[in-house]
């Protein structure tokens, strides 16, 4: 069998002196879907943004498709297969919507932006539009599109629902969910909307304060209701 | 209940310990300013332009450090002190020292209201640009006025009379040097509980994101208008300190260069914090006086090679990286 | 009733793009209104509208009786009109408790003191902490705003807006990364404001829109395509195409 | 009339030469968010660089040209990984600090190297005397300053605006992080505009020397001038460089005509009012 | 004993290359005298005020008195600058020593400056009568607006007034104007048959002269005319084939043809390193020199200004710009003006060529001033 898409030991990361990310471990299989959930402040951006370069790793390993990247920057791993669409969007604000597009595709045609307007047609309409101009919703979208763009191997979403309408989350997480199945894309997941996460995923863990402190199928911790009132706070699902 | 108690321990702790701390502060300036006028009493007259820079400084800061507004013709503030006051004496004969501080500030107050005027009009790089023009302008308006400024050749005949008819303004310049430290403690001092106070905080919320301030329902403008009334008195007085000791008011007190080189002063030190304008003025302009004097041909290249050291290896400047030091070894981040 | 706030025939189109088509709707005292409708349709240039920090083509916006349409944004906080922002605008170099006590302190008229320390001013300070208290910022009342998490730098948007006391509060996306055992301390921060204020909330989170609102207006391309409780909205056929999807469903369950 | 004629080609000629000299600042300061105060120290480089080559080692203009520019770069690289690369996304001050600390040093050494004199750029005989326009002579040199200016602002124009580096550019620059985390090499794209930033401004240098000419105090005596003109036009956007170069090339021009000892007032009346009717500059990209 | 005299002037930033030329000047001095004055040994303290800035000066006046004990205070390129230091002169009885700045009232200002490099008015009015000479009625005066550009307009207006010619306009333009063509469109415009030019030396002088040419007045045969600020020697090799032919009025032309200024200029080009760079700063520097040495003499090396400027009032030498006198009254250098033209040599190089003199020049701008 081939290596992990994605294989991270004893992570640790944080900012300055204080860790926010202590000792995570976890291997995830190819085209699987791994929700990471746990209350505000507990270091589910940290721990994206540390496997995505953008956070001090202060020790342990990140082995991306059996190679380690722990050293690599940012860029490279990107390059080596690592799509990061951040919670706070980050669209370019002074290029064009096609523009922000052109940036994900790490050398593909231009003309493959199409695939990215038919998974978000409000996209094509404001193509020329600069990112700042969007609207909220709107910037999430092309965040999200812009590196699905990249064809990534391993996509990390934080929080990709935020700000979007119903209509639109139900058909984002389809849309997520026929990447994963179609079996080249392993996707990772923070998400509030406990529920939608659980739909999607097929394993979740749970952080808490920096730490894995629960990990097991959806409907595992559906279950158990103790873990779901202590970590996520959140007093039953519907 | 628990949750009381940790309040008051971190809302009482910070208070104390910056008063404390403001002390500290003013005991450090008289003790420097002393030390300075017994290790050098041949070099007071350097210490007074550097008392009357730092004046300069502390009002750039002002706008700068604490308003985030991007200034490279603040020396307008500076020179329409030192000629209102030159004027004041050369020509209305209103030679008392007192009096003379008074009017520099007053002109001070008055350049800082029309450049505010002008240069909030616009943001970052376009700022910058409109303080360049306006104190080419403030420039040029001095150099066409030459029947009152003295043009190129300089405004002269200024005679300050005795500071409170006692102590006459002599060779050593020990009275302008006296003087010129109780202005700048008296500043300082003023300034500390400006920057502390309410208004202080909104001014650092106008840096930090304006338009926050205006969903609060304050008026940016205006912050940043009386903000710069505010500096233009400290920098008219600045520049009175510097007609009365020089006698000589010159175009380069209303230059580009001098507004230029006092903003590197305060970068040096570190931008918003009173201290940080101190330390940034007295380095600069001490290491400038020993280099220059070791090799008056070549120093240019070690002032260059000293700004780039310092961003180097003090990025936050002198004096706000050695504060962050501190508070690292000190252990805790609040 | 009076509205308290009101705008008449409000259009607003960046280039060719007609943002804002033709909106009229008026709010009265404790009125609890929920902005909805899909990505892109406007509700955020309709709140940027109201408060003064764009200009309309045409229309008129009404606020405590008068006509407010060319008043800048900070002469309409004064009047009363408050908004959070949807992507949070904070002082990241300041800490919580210094961003409410200058809201206090500006409320109060005295953020032009230039002496004194708002510390030794026990009415602010106790003013601020209990809003903290509210919001549960009370441990973090002492860091800098960019080190806390995003999800309650969030809620510190909230509570700044009601450190104001506003008449009229404009609330673009609240609960938005904010976890959903926190958004628990949101509806209670709402619970407890005043009867008499008025609030207009900008919300996907379907579950917080059905809690909190009791009228209900949906837009979509800048145009107003339903105005009616709760109960109905999610009946009515558009709006699920447009906006609800699946989850009128789910939603009138709830 | 023949004089408003003459006037106006006096200030296209200024103007453009303006333009070739500051539109590689307006790359470091609108592109890459560096407000490089020394540009002009680059500039300085290229013209001792071509004066040197030119007059000492008696090459010729083109050769001189191009060395200088080829020059200028190799001096500034290890510059740029050095020093400039420390403050790329510091606050605008600290980059203000550095880069007129590289000035200083920078003015300090050529006045070390090549004494305080001015140096010429020797012309070809072809660029050399004037040229007759019918109602007045032109400098010859004047009209190569303004094709040099023409063919920069397209040739820039199109690989900042059309070009796949381009777009990775303007993109580092917004958010170099996530610029990264799509897989843009930003240290790349960063050293590459830098170099063809300092090209441009030995290029500059060179060809605007008739006017401004080469000496130490070059990189200080100018620098207000590139940072005003860039500022105006809106930092970052060629045509707005353009623009802002023609525009304050003619104030000045007709202002020095017709009232010269208002000349100064003139020119930074304009800049303000200019700013002020258009706060982002006449085409700006950012605030 | 060691007697320090202190020399303030622009020795780094953009007026380098004239302080460099007092220290070349100074050096020169030594080189052919001696470091020495009657029994005392003469020691230079130099300070750096690179751009006009009266209280810097000022500071650095007073601690090279107070601190370093200097006995004499000297160099001054700026006016300002030397004004500022003018009150410490009494209180610290220290003569001064004016070895350029150039507008008529310094020496008014304390009893004890001395000047030994010229006045702008000094040099530009003799060009008037040059002009006039040249059959010349009507001419427009293009200067630097600033002291002594204002100087030099002054003084040549009143001179060629009196001498029957006509000013037709006085356009004054901005020190930093470094494009010069629509100053040269005025002049064609403005009828006038030649130009009175004033800039102060340096870099722009290049622009103009360049701009005076290309734009067509030199081939419309309009004549330039100016005091020698503008073809200061330094500048030359830069200016190179434009300026052949220029008429300035100066006191000093390196070229100056006397065994004097032969020793003169092979001691200071020797100092200044590289000789191109040679130019006027550094006679007034030498000359200065040569007054301090006399006025140490004249004391003994005492502490006394009174005495010292006493002493070398009326002073008369051959300097290397030719024969001069300290001007009893008003302790101004009277001198020789020359006319002199660019010229090219044989072996390529370019110099001013004296080709008229003015002898025994005072200072017009005082009498102008009472
Ligand atoms: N730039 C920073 N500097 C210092 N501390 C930070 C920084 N960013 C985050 N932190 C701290 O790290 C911890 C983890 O934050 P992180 O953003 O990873 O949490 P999160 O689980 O994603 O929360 P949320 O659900 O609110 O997005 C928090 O305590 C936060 O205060
Ligand atoms: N300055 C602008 N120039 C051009 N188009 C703009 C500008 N500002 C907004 N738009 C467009 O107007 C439309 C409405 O934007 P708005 O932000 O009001 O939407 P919204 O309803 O708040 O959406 P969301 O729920 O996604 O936040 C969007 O399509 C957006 O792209
Ligand atoms: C013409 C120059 C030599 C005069 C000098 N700059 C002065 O201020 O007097
Ligand atoms: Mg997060
Ligand atoms: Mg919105």
């Amino acid at each position: 069998m081939s290596a992990a898409p994605l294989d991270i030991e004893d992570l640790s990361a944080g900012y300055g002196p204080t860790r926010v990310v202590e000792g995570v471990s976890f291997s995830v299989a190819a085209g699987s879907r791994l929700a990471v959930l746990g209350r505000n402040g507990m270091g589910k951006t940290s721990l994206f943004a540390t496997l995505a370069g953008q956070t001090k790793r202060y020790g342990g390993a990140i082995r991306l498709g059996g190679r380690d990247i722990a050293r690599e920057p940012s860029a490279a791993r990107a390059r080596l297969g690592l799509g990061y669409v951040p919670q706070t969007r980050d669209v370019f604000p002074t290029l064009t919507v096609e523009e922000n597009l052109f940036v994900g595709l790490k050398g593909r045609p231009k003309t493959d932006v199409e695939e990215a307007y038919e998974m978000f047609p409000r996209l094509k309409e404001r193509r020329r539009n600069l990112g700042s101009q969007l609207s909220g919703g709107e910037q999430q979208m092309l965040s999200t599109a812009r590196s699905i763009l990249g064809q990534p191997s391993v996509l990390l979403l934080d929080e990709p629902l935020e700000g979007l309408a119903p209509v639109i989350c139900e058909e984002l997480m389809a849309a997520f969910a026929r990447l994963a199945q179609s079996g080249n894309m392993t996707i990772l997941l923070v998400e509030q909307r406990i529920q939608s996460a659980l739909d999607f995923a097929d394993h979740v863990i749970v952080m808490e304060r920096g730490r894995i402190a629960w990990s097991g199928t959806p409907t595992a911790l559906a279950r158990d209701h103790d873990t779901v009132d202590r970590l996520l706070g959140v007093g039953g699902l519907h | 209940m628990a949750a009381s108690t940790t309040q008051t321990l971190a809302a009482g702790a910070p208070a104390r310990r910056n008063i404390t701390g403001s002390l500290i502060g003013i005991a450090a300036i008289i003790v420097i300013g002393i030390i300075g006028y017994y290790l050098f009493p041949n070099n007071l007259a350097l210490l007074t332009r550097i008392i009357a820079t730092a004046l300069l400084v502390l009002s750039i800061d002002l706008v700068t450090g604490y308003c985030g507004v991007a200034t490279l013709g603040h020396a307008a503030l500076f020179g329409a002190g030192a000629y209102a006051a030159g004027i004041a004496s050369a020509h209305y004969g209103i030679s008392d020292p007192l009096l003379m501080t008074l009017v520099g500030a007053l002109a001070g107050a008055v350049a800082g209201l029309v450049s505010g005027l002008i240069i909030l009009r616009a943001h970052g790089l376009p700022q910058l640009v409109l303080s360049i023009a306006v104190i080419h302008l403030f420039h040029e308006a001095a150099n066409k006025a030459s029947s009152w400024t003295g043009g190129s050749d300089g405004l002269s005949g200024i005679a300050p009379t005795a500071l409170l008819g006692l102590f006459e303004f002599d060779l050593w310049g020990r009275t302008a040097y006296i003087y010129g430290l109780a202005l700048l403690l008296i500043v300082f001092v003023l300034l500390q509980l400006l920057v502390r106070s309410p208004f202080g905080m909104l001014a650092r919320g106008v840096r930090e994101d304006p338009l926050r301030i205006s969903a609060m329902g304050a008026s940016v403008q205006s912050v940043l208008l009386r903000m710069y009334v505010i500096s233009g008195v400290v920098a008219g007085i600045g520049g009175a300190l510097s007609a009365m000791s020089t006698q000589v008011v010159g175009l380069d007190s209303l230059s580009f260069t001098l507004s230029a080189e006092s903003l590197v002063m305060l970068v040096l030190g570190g931008t918003g914090s009173l201290y940080g304008a101190l330390v940034g003025t007295v380095s600069f302009m001490w290491f400038e006086d020993v280099v220059s004097a070791a090799n008056p041909f070549h120093w240019l290249t070690m002032v260059g090679a000293l700004l780039i050291a310092v961003v180097l290896f003090a990025p936050r400047g002198l004096y706000g990286t050695a504060a962050a030091l501190v508070q690292r070894l000190k252990g805790g981040r609040a | 009733m009076i509205p308290l706030f009101g705008v008449q025939n409000l259009n607003k189109s960046f280039g060719g793009l007609a943002v804002t088509n033709n909106v009229s709707l008026s709010l009265a005292a404790g009125d609890r209104l929920a902005l909805i409708g899909p990505n892109g349709a406007g509700k955020t240039t309709f709140v940027n509208l109201v408060t003064g920090n764009l200009l309309p083509n045409s229309g008129t916006v009404r606020l405590a009786g008068q006509d407010v349409t060319r008043r800048n944004a900070m002469e309409r906080v004064r009047l009363g009109l408050v908004r959070s922002f949807q992507v949070t605008r904070l002082f990241y170099g300041m800490t919580p408790e210094e961003h409410l006590a200058l809201a206090v302190l500006q409320r109060e008229g005295k953020s032009g003191r230039m002496v004194g320390r708002y510390q030794a001013m026990p009415e602010v300070m106790d003013e601020v902490r209990d809003i903290l208290d509210l919001l549960g910022l009370l441990e973090l009342s002492h860091l800098k705003v960019r080190e806390i998490a995003y999800g309650q730098q969030r809620l510190l948007e909230i509570a700044l807006a009601l450190a104001l006391r506003p008449k009229v509060l404009l609330l673009d996306e609240p609960a938005a990364g904010v976890p959903q055992s926190e958004t628990a301390r949101i509806e209670q921060a709402l619970d407890k404001l005043p009867p008499d204020l008025a609030v207009l909330m900008i919300e996907h989170d379907m579950d917080l829109v059905f809690r909190f609102a009791k009228r209900v207006i949906v837009l979509a391309a800048g145009t107003v395509i339903f105005d009616g409780s709760p109960q109905d909205v999610t009946k009515d056929a558009r709006v699920r195409e447009a906006y609800l999807g699946s989850y009128a469903n789910v939603g009138s369950a709830a | 009339m023949q004089t408003v004629f003459s006037i106006a080609v006096d200030a296209l000629a200024y103007g453009m030469v303006l333009f070739v000299i500051s539109i590689g600042l307006s790359v470091t300061m609108g592109l890459m968010r560096v407000v490089n105060l020394a540009h002009g120290a680059f500039a300085m480089i290229g013209g001792y660089v071509a004066s040197y080559a030119a007059r000492d080692l008696g090459l010729g203009y083109a050769a001189a040209v191009l060395l200088a520019v080829a020059g200028t770069v190799l001096i500034a690289i290890p510059i740029e990984r050095l020093l400039y690369r420390r403050v790329y996304g510091a606050p605008e001050l600290t980059q203000v600090l550095m880069t007129i600390g590289i000035t200083f040093c920078i003015i300090g050494i050529a006045n070390f190297v090549f004494g305080p004199t001015l140096k010429t750029i020797p012309l070809p005989d072809t660029l050399r005397g004037s040229v007759d326009l019918g109602f007045r002579s032109i400098a010859t040199h004047r009209i190569f300053a303004i094709i040099c200016g023409l063919v920069v602002a397209a040739a820039l124009w199109f690989l900042i605006e059309k070009t796949a580096f381009g777009i990775k550019l303007r993109a580092a620059v917004d958010n170099a992080a996530m610029a990264a985390a799509l897989g843009v090499r930003t240290e790349i794209v960063y050293a590459v505009s830098f170099a063809v930033a300092i090209g441009l401004a030995a290029l500059g240098g060179v060809v605007g020397a008739e006017l401004l000419p080469v000496e130490p105090y070059y990189a200080l005596r100018y620098m207000v001038t590139f940072l005003v003109v860039v500022s105006v036009g809106g930092a970052g956007s060629i045509p707005g460089a353009l623009l802002a170069c023609l525009l304050l090339g003619a104030i000045d021009t007709t202002g020095r005509y017709l009232a010269p000892e208002y000349g100064e007032f003139f020119f930074y009346l304009a800049v303000i009012v200019i700013v002020i009717l258009f706060p982002r500059g006449l085409a700006g990209r950012f605030k | 004993d060691t007697i320090k005299v202190g020399v303030i002037g622009p020795f780094s930033g953009p007026f380098a290359l004239q302080g460099k030329n007092f220290k070349a000047g100074i050096d020169a001095y030594f080189a052919l005298h001696g470091n020495t004055a009657g029994d005392d040994t003469i020691e230079v303290i130099y300070r750096d005020v690179p751009q006009p800035d009266p209280a810097q000066s000022k500071a650095l006046a007073q601690e090279l008195v107070v601190k370093e004990g200097v006995q004499y205070l000297a160099g001054f390129y700026f006016t300002p600058d030397a004004t500022a230091a003018t009150p410490i002169l009494e209180q610290g009885n220290v003569p001064m020593v004016v070895m350029n700045a150039a507008t008529s009232a310094i020496v008014t200002k304390s009893p004890y400056v001395v000047r030994t490099s010229f006045t702008t008015w000094q040099t530009s009015t003799p060009i008037a009568k040059v002009a006039k000479d040249a059959g010349v009625n009507k001419v427009i005066s293009i200067v630097s607006d600033y002291g002594p550009g204002v100087d030099a307009e002054n003084a040549f207006k009143a001179a060629f007034e009196k001498e029957g010619g006509e000013v037709v306009e006085a356009i004054r333009m901005p020190l930093s104007t470094n494009d010069f063509s629509p100053i040269m469109q005025r002049v064609k415009d403005s009828g006038a048959e030649a130009v009175f030019a004033f800039l102060p030396s340096g870099p722009t002088t290049l622009g103009f002269v360049k701009a005076f040419n290309q734009n067509g007045l030199k081939d419309a045969g309009i004549k330039l005319f100016a005091p020698g600020d503008l073809t200061q020697e330094s500048d030359l090799p830069a200016l190179g084939d434009q300026a052949l032919g220029m008429q300035t009025t100066f006191h000093y032309a390196v070229s100056h043809d006397s065994p004097e200024n032969k020793e003169f200029v092979a001691a200071a080009q020797k100092a200044i390193g590289n000789p191109a760079e040679l130019s006027f700063p550094a006679v007034g520097a030498f000359d200065g020199m040569h007054v301090i040495a006399k006025m140490i003499e004249a004391t003994g090396g005492e502490q006394d200004a009174q005495k010292a400027v006493e002493a070398v009032k009326g002073l008369s030498w051959t300097s290397p710009r030719g024969p001069v006198t300290v001007d009893p009254e008003s302790r101004h250098i009277m001198q020789n003006i020359y006319l002199r033209e660019v010229t090219k040599a044989d072996d390529g190089s370019y110099f001013n060529k004296e080709i008229q003199t003015f002898e025994k020049q005072g200072d017009p701008g005082l009498e102008a001033a009472k």
